[in-house]
Protein backbone atom coordinates (compact mmCIF):
# COMPACT_ATOMS: atom_id res chain seq x y z
CA UNK A 1 0.00 0.00 0.00
CA UNK A 2 1.50 3.16 -1.17
CA UNK A 3 0.90 6.37 -0.94
CA UNK A 4 -0.91 6.94 -4.64
CA UNK A 5 -2.33 3.71 -4.00
CA UNK A 6 -4.15 5.19 -1.04
CA UNK A 7 -5.17 8.28 -2.17
CA UNK A 8 -6.49 6.71 -5.54
CA UNK A 9 -8.68 4.52 -3.32
CA UNK A 10 -9.68 7.18 -1.69
CA UNK A 11 -10.47 9.39 -4.62
CA UNK A 12 -12.25 6.06 -6.38
CA UNK A 13 -14.72 6.28 -2.82
CA UNK A 14 -14.92 10.02 -3.31
CA UNK A 15 -15.98 9.66 -7.20
CA UNK A 16 -18.75 7.82 -6.24
CA UNK A 17 -19.70 9.70 -3.37
CA UNK A 18 -19.56 12.36 -5.78
CA UNK A 19 -21.72 10.65 -8.17
CA UNK A 20 -24.41 9.45 -5.76
CA UNK A 21 -24.57 13.18 -4.35
CA UNK A 22 -25.58 14.86 -8.36
CA UNK A 23 -28.07 12.09 -8.66
CA UNK A 24 -30.13 12.04 -5.95
CA UNK A 25 -29.57 15.31 -4.38
CA UNK A 26 -32.28 18.06 -5.58
CA UNK A 27 -31.06 21.23 -4.23
CA UNK A 28 -28.95 23.04 -7.09
CA UNK A 29 -25.87 24.23 -5.17
CA UNK A 30 -25.41 20.89 -3.14
CA UNK A 31 -25.49 19.48 -6.66
CA UNK A 32 -22.62 21.86 -7.61
CA UNK A 33 -20.66 20.94 -4.35
CA UNK A 34 -21.18 17.13 -5.48
CA UNK A 35 -19.91 17.88 -9.03
CA UNK A 36 -16.90 19.34 -7.34
CA UNK A 37 -16.23 16.60 -4.71
CA UNK A 38 -16.52 14.16 -7.78
CA UNK A 39 -14.30 16.38 -10.07
CA UNK A 40 -11.68 15.96 -7.30
CA UNK A 41 -12.23 12.12 -6.64
CA UNK A 42 -11.36 12.13 -10.40
CA UNK A 43 -8.00 14.06 -9.90
CA UNK A 44 -7.28 11.90 -6.83
CA UNK A 45 -7.62 8.51 -8.90
CA UNK A 46 -5.20 10.74 -12.08
CA UNK A 47 -2.31 11.68 -9.98
CA UNK A 48 -2.14 8.12 -7.43
CA UNK A 49 -2.27 5.87 -10.22
CA UNK A 50 0.38 7.29 -11.83
CA UNK A 51 2.61 7.24 -9.18
CA UNK A 52 5.44 4.38 -9.28
CA UNK A 53 8.19 3.89 -6.79
CA UNK A 54 7.47 7.58 -5.17
CA UNK A 55 8.56 9.00 -8.45
CA UNK A 56 5.85 11.15 -9.74
CA UNK A 57 4.71 11.36 -13.29
CA UNK A 58 4.50 14.96 -14.55
CA UNK A 59 2.23 14.56 -17.57
CA UNK A 60 -1.24 13.40 -15.10
CA UNK A 61 0.17 16.60 -13.01
CA UNK A 62 -0.58 18.79 -15.35
CA UNK A 63 -3.38 17.47 -16.68
CA UNK A 64 -5.03 18.04 -13.50
CA UNK A 65 -3.70 21.47 -12.92
CA UNK A 66 -5.45 22.41 -15.94
CA UNK A 67 -8.56 20.36 -14.62
CA UNK A 68 -8.96 22.80 -11.59
CA UNK A 69 -8.85 25.56 -13.69
CA UNK A 70 -11.54 24.13 -15.64
CA UNK A 71 -13.32 22.98 -12.69
CA UNK A 72 -13.43 26.29 -11.21
CA UNK A 73 -14.76 27.88 -14.66
CA UNK A 74 -17.43 25.13 -15.10
CA UNK A 75 -18.74 26.54 -11.07
CA UNK A 76 -18.67 29.68 -11.95
CA UNK A 77 -20.91 29.20 -15.08
CA UNK A 78 -23.12 26.82 -13.25
CA UNK A 79 -23.52 29.37 -10.36
CA UNK A 80 -24.40 31.91 -13.03
CA UNK A 81 -27.12 29.82 -14.18
CA UNK A 82 -28.74 28.95 -10.90
CA UNK A 83 -28.58 32.74 -10.24
CA UNK A 84 -30.56 33.25 -13.14
CA UNK A 85 -32.83 30.33 -12.79
CA UNK A 86 -34.03 31.82 -9.06
CA UNK A 87 -34.40 35.05 -10.23
CA UNK A 88 -36.45 34.08 -13.18
CA UNK A 89 -38.61 31.31 -11.27
CA UNK A 90 -37.76 31.60 -7.95
CA UNK A 91 -36.93 28.39 -6.89
CA UNK A 92 -33.35 26.59 -6.90
CA UNK A 93 -34.28 23.03 -7.96
CA UNK A 94 -35.19 21.97 -11.68
CA UNK A 95 -38.81 21.49 -12.27
CA UNK A 96 -38.42 17.55 -12.74
CA UNK A 97 -37.02 16.77 -9.64
CA UNK A 98 -39.02 15.17 -7.33
CA UNK A 99 -37.97 16.03 -4.17
CA UNK A 100 -38.00 19.88 -2.81
CA UNK B 1 15.34 13.08 13.49
CA UNK B 2 13.29 12.55 10.24
CA UNK B 3 10.76 10.21 12.35
CA UNK B 4 10.04 12.50 15.19
CA UNK B 5 9.01 14.94 12.54
CA UNK B 6 6.79 12.64 10.79
CA UNK B 7 5.43 11.73 13.84
CA UNK B 8 4.65 15.16 15.09
CA UNK B 9 2.97 15.77 11.86
CA UNK B 10 0.97 12.19 12.30
CA UNK B 11 -0.22 13.90 15.60
CA UNK B 12 -0.84 17.26 14.30
CA UNK B 13 -3.31 15.86 12.07
CA UNK B 14 -4.43 13.46 14.55
CA UNK B 15 -5.34 16.66 16.33
CA UNK B 16 -6.72 18.28 13.26
CA UNK B 17 -9.33 15.46 12.75
CA UNK B 18 -10.17 15.31 16.37
CA UNK B 19 -10.67 18.78 16.21
CA UNK B 20 -12.22 19.02 12.85
CA UNK B 21 -15.65 16.51 14.08
CA UNK B 22 -16.22 18.17 17.33
CA UNK B 23 -16.02 21.48 15.70
CA UNK B 24 -18.11 20.36 12.54
CA UNK B 25 -20.77 18.96 15.33
CA UNK B 26 -20.65 22.10 17.54
CA UNK B 27 -24.16 23.68 19.13
CA UNK B 28 -23.78 27.24 17.26
CA UNK B 29 -23.33 28.08 14.01
CA UNK B 30 -19.86 29.96 14.90
CA UNK B 31 -18.73 26.62 15.89
CA UNK B 32 -18.61 25.73 11.98
CA UNK B 33 -16.08 28.93 11.77
CA UNK B 34 -13.93 27.80 14.43
CA UNK B 35 -12.48 24.81 11.47
CA UNK B 36 -11.17 27.68 9.42
CA UNK B 37 -9.26 29.51 12.30
CA UNK B 38 -7.99 25.71 13.23
CA UNK B 39 -7.21 24.19 9.70
CA UNK B 40 -5.37 28.16 8.92
CA UNK B 41 -2.80 27.32 11.81
CA UNK B 42 -2.81 22.92 11.98
CA UNK B 43 -2.86 22.89 8.30
CA UNK B 44 0.59 25.05 8.21
CA UNK B 45 2.21 23.09 11.06
CA UNK B 46 1.60 20.28 8.92
CA UNK B 47 2.89 21.27 5.38
CA UNK B 48 5.61 22.91 7.26
CA UNK B 49 6.87 19.32 8.70
CA UNK B 50 6.39 17.74 6.00
CA UNK B 51 8.79 19.57 4.12
CA UNK B 52 11.90 18.51 5.26
CA UNK B 53 10.56 14.50 5.42
CA UNK B 54 9.90 14.53 1.51
CA UNK B 55 12.91 16.83 1.13
CA UNK B 56 10.50 19.20 -1.00
CA UNK B 57 11.23 22.98 -0.06
CA UNK B 58 8.01 24.47 -2.11
CA UNK B 59 6.23 23.21 0.40
CA UNK B 60 6.99 25.81 2.61
CA UNK B 61 5.48 27.89 0.06
CA UNK B 62 1.84 26.35 0.25
CA UNK B 63 2.15 26.25 3.43
CA UNK B 64 2.28 30.32 3.37
CA UNK B 65 -0.91 30.39 0.72
CA UNK B 66 -2.73 27.68 3.02
CA UNK B 67 -2.14 30.34 5.91
CA UNK B 68 -3.63 33.32 3.44
CA UNK B 69 -6.21 31.69 2.31
CA UNK B 70 -8.04 30.15 5.40
CA UNK B 71 -7.80 33.86 6.66
CA UNK B 72 -9.42 35.50 3.52
CA UNK B 73 -12.17 31.78 3.49
CA UNK B 74 -12.93 32.61 7.02
CA UNK B 75 -13.56 36.83 6.89
CA UNK B 76 -15.38 35.96 3.47
CA UNK B 77 -17.78 34.05 5.14
CA UNK B 78 -18.42 36.02 8.68
CA UNK B 79 -18.87 39.14 6.57
CA UNK B 80 -20.90 37.64 3.56
CA UNK B 81 -22.97 34.73 4.35
CA UNK B 82 -23.20 34.16 7.99
CA UNK B 83 -26.94 35.84 8.08
CA UNK B 84 -29.48 34.89 10.66
CA UNK B 85 -33.33 36.18 11.31
CA UNK B 86 -33.32 37.71 14.94
CA UNK B 87 -34.61 34.96 17.56
CA UNK B 88 -33.77 32.29 15.74
CA UNK B 89 -31.67 29.39 17.74
CA UNK B 90 -29.86 26.56 16.69
CA UNK C 1 23.21 20.04 21.17
CA UNK C 2 21.23 21.88 18.59
CA UNK C 3 19.59 18.69 17.32
CA UNK C 4 18.16 18.09 20.94
CA UNK C 5 17.34 21.49 21.58
CA UNK C 6 15.61 21.37 17.90
CA UNK C 7 13.56 18.10 19.25
CA UNK C 8 12.70 19.35 22.47
CA UNK C 9 11.08 22.41 20.60
CA UNK C 10 8.99 19.98 18.37
CA UNK C 11 7.23 18.13 21.37
CA UNK C 12 6.69 21.27 23.00
CA UNK C 13 4.58 22.87 20.41
CA UNK C 14 3.05 19.18 19.96
CA UNK C 15 1.99 19.34 22.75
CA UNK C 16 0.62 23.01 22.59
CA UNK C 17 -1.67 21.92 19.58
CA UNK C 18 -2.75 19.29 22.00
CA UNK C 19 -4.21 21.96 25.01
CA UNK C 20 -5.02 23.45 21.64
CA UNK C 21 -7.90 20.31 20.97
CA UNK C 22 -8.37 19.65 24.51
CA UNK C 23 -9.82 23.02 25.01
CA UNK C 24 -11.67 23.26 22.38
CA UNK C 25 -13.42 19.63 23.20
CA UNK C 26 -14.01 20.80 26.90
CA UNK C 27 -14.87 25.10 26.89
CA UNK C 28 -18.38 25.61 27.18
CA UNK C 29 -18.91 28.53 24.82
CA UNK C 30 -17.76 29.87 21.49
CA UNK C 31 -15.87 32.54 23.03
CA UNK C 32 -13.87 30.56 25.52
CA UNK C 33 -13.01 27.84 22.56
CA UNK C 34 -12.10 30.60 20.30
CA UNK C 35 -9.68 31.46 23.00
CA UNK C 36 -8.15 28.21 23.41
CA UNK C 37 -7.84 27.40 20.06
CA UNK C 38 -5.97 30.83 19.13
CA UNK C 39 -3.96 31.19 21.75
CA UNK C 40 -2.05 27.58 22.32
CA UNK C 41 -2.57 26.64 18.25
CA UNK C 42 -0.23 30.16 17.39
CA UNK C 43 2.17 28.94 20.21
CA UNK C 44 2.51 25.66 18.93
CA UNK C 45 3.00 26.36 15.70
CA UNK C 46 5.50 28.93 16.55
CA UNK C 47 7.21 26.52 18.59
CA UNK C 48 7.83 23.53 15.44
CA UNK C 49 8.62 26.65 13.34
CA UNK C 50 11.58 27.47 15.50
CA UNK C 51 12.49 23.82 15.94
CA UNK C 52 12.78 23.35 12.18
CA UNK C 53 14.65 26.54 11.73
CA UNK C 54 17.12 25.36 13.96
CA UNK C 55 17.78 22.62 11.79
CA UNK C 56 17.58 24.34 8.44
CA UNK C 57 20.64 24.05 6.01
CA UNK C 58 20.69 28.01 5.06
CA UNK C 59 19.90 31.24 6.99
CA UNK C 60 17.35 31.86 4.28
CA UNK C 61 15.38 29.17 4.36
CA UNK C 62 15.17 29.92 8.53
CA UNK C 63 14.21 32.96 8.31
CA UNK C 64 11.70 32.13 5.47
CA UNK C 65 10.14 29.44 8.25
CA UNK C 66 10.01 32.32 10.91
CA UNK C 67 8.10 34.98 9.03
CA UNK C 68 5.36 32.04 8.68
CA UNK C 69 4.41 32.94 12.43
CA UNK C 70 4.02 36.49 11.85
CA UNK C 71 1.34 35.96 9.10
CA UNK C 72 0.13 32.94 10.72
CA UNK C 73 -0.67 35.16 14.07
CA UNK C 74 -1.92 38.24 12.01
CA UNK C 75 -4.38 35.88 10.19
CA UNK C 76 -5.81 33.78 12.60
CA UNK C 77 -6.12 37.46 14.90
CA UNK C 78 -8.02 38.59 11.75
CA UNK C 79 -10.04 35.49 12.36
CA UNK C 80 -10.73 35.39 15.61
CA UNK C 81 -11.99 38.70 15.34
CA UNK C 82 -14.48 38.47 12.75
CA UNK C 83 -15.89 35.13 14.51
CA UNK C 84 -16.48 37.09 17.79
CA UNK C 85 -17.69 39.69 16.28
CA UNK C 86 -20.40 38.21 14.71
CA UNK C 87 -21.38 35.77 17.24
CA UNK C 88 -22.15 38.77 19.84
CA UNK C 89 -23.64 40.56 16.92
CA UNK C 90 -25.87 37.55 16.48
CA UNK C 91 -26.88 37.56 20.12
CA UNK C 92 -24.56 34.33 21.19
CA UNK C 93 -24.21 35.23 25.16
CA UNK C 94 -21.46 34.34 26.71
CA UNK C 95 -20.89 31.85 29.27
CA UNK C 96 -21.45 32.21 33.01
CA UNK C 97 -20.99 29.99 36.12
CA UNK C 98 -24.62 29.62 37.83
CA UNK C 99 -24.37 30.49 41.16
CA UNK C 100 -26.11 28.78 43.60
CA UNK D 1 4.19 6.10 9.78
CA UNK D 2 3.67 7.40 6.15
CA UNK D 3 1.22 4.52 5.91
CA UNK D 4 -0.97 5.47 9.15
CA UNK D 5 -0.79 9.71 8.39
CA UNK D 6 -1.88 8.89 4.49
CA UNK D 7 -5.01 6.35 5.91
CA UNK D 8 -5.65 9.39 8.60
CA UNK D 9 -5.47 12.26 5.84
CA UNK D 10 -7.81 9.87 3.32
CA UNK D 11 -10.18 9.25 6.02
CA UNK D 12 -10.51 12.76 7.08
CA UNK D 13 -11.08 13.83 3.31
CA UNK D 14 -14.34 11.50 3.17
CA UNK D 15 -15.57 11.88 5.89
CA UNK D 16 -15.27 15.94 5.60
CA UNK D 17 -16.81 15.07 1.70
CA UNK D 18 -19.54 12.80 3.60
CA UNK D 19 -20.53 15.36 5.95
CA UNK D 20 -20.35 18.53 2.89
CA UNK D 21 -23.33 16.08 1.30
CA UNK D 22 -25.15 15.50 4.18
CA UNK D 23 -25.39 18.45 6.57
CA UNK D 24 -29.01 19.87 6.67
CA UNK D 25 -27.39 23.84 6.89
CA UNK D 26 -26.52 25.20 3.88
CA UNK D 27 -23.85 27.76 5.15
CA UNK D 28 -22.24 24.80 7.35
CA UNK D 29 -22.01 22.47 3.39
CA UNK D 30 -20.18 25.64 1.89
CA UNK D 31 -17.31 26.08 5.33
CA UNK D 32 -17.08 21.84 4.99
CA UNK D 33 -16.38 22.58 1.29
CA UNK D 34 -13.72 25.19 1.59
CA UNK D 35 -12.04 23.06 4.24
CA UNK D 36 -12.17 19.97 2.12
CA UNK D 37 -10.49 21.85 -0.38
CA UNK D 38 -7.69 22.51 2.03
CA UNK D 39 -7.39 19.31 3.45
CA UNK D 40 -6.88 18.23 -0.94
CA UNK D 41 -4.04 20.20 -0.64
CA UNK D 42 -2.96 18.61 2.23
CA UNK D 43 -3.11 15.46 0.01
CA UNK D 44 -1.36 16.70 -3.30
CA UNK D 45 1.64 17.66 -0.43
CA UNK D 46 2.02 14.03 0.23
CA UNK D 47 1.76 12.93 -3.33
CA UNK D 48 4.78 14.78 -3.74
CA UNK D 49 2.77 17.55 -6.61
CA UNK D 50 3.64 21.10 -4.56
CA UNK D 51 2.51 22.98 -7.76
CA UNK D 52 -1.11 21.00 -7.85
CA UNK D 53 -1.10 22.15 -3.46
CA UNK D 54 -0.44 25.75 -4.66
CA UNK D 55 -3.19 25.70 -7.38
CA UNK D 56 -5.72 23.70 -5.05
CA UNK D 57 -5.62 25.64 -2.10
CA UNK D 58 -5.45 29.29 -4.09
CA UNK D 59 -8.11 28.32 -6.89
CA UNK D 60 -9.96 25.30 -5.41
CA UNK D 61 -10.71 26.38 -2.55
CA UNK D 62 -10.23 30.24 -2.10
CA UNK D 63 -11.96 30.87 -5.54
CA UNK D 64 -14.69 28.60 -5.57
CA UNK D 65 -15.45 29.22 -2.11
CA UNK D 66 -15.72 32.70 -2.31
CA UNK D 67 -17.80 32.25 -5.66
CA UNK D 68 -19.90 29.84 -3.49
CA UNK D 69 -20.25 32.06 -0.42
CA UNK D 70 -20.87 35.12 -2.73
CA UNK D 71 -24.18 33.40 -4.38
CA UNK D 72 -25.32 32.02 -1.05
CA UNK D 73 -25.79 35.35 0.12
CA UNK D 74 -27.35 36.42 -3.17
CA UNK D 75 -29.73 33.59 -3.01
CA UNK D 76 -30.01 34.04 0.40
CA UNK D 77 -31.21 37.96 0.68
CA UNK D 78 -33.31 37.50 -2.64
CA UNK D 79 -35.56 34.73 -0.18
CA UNK D 80 -35.79 36.92 2.61
CA UNK D 81 -35.67 40.73 1.77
Amino acid sequence: MSTGFVFALAGAVLFSLGVAGVVLIGHLLRRILAFNLMGSGAFLVLVGLAQRQDVADPVPQAMVLTGIVVAVAATALALALVRKLHALTGQLGLPGDVDE
Amino acid sequence: MTTLVLAVALFLLANLAVALIAAARGPTAADGMLVALLIGTTGTGILVLLAPVMHLPALVDVALVLALLAAIGGIAFAKRAWQRTEGEHD
Amino acid sequence: MIEWLSMALLLVGAFFFFAGTVGLLRFPDVYSRLHALAKADNLGLGCVLLGLALQAESIAVALKLLLIWPLVMAASAGISFAIARRADRLGITPWRQERP
Amino acid sequence: MTLAFDLLLALSLLWTAWRTLATPRLDRALVLFIVFGLLMSLAWARLAAPDIGLAEAAIGAGLTGALLLDAYGVLRRRVRP
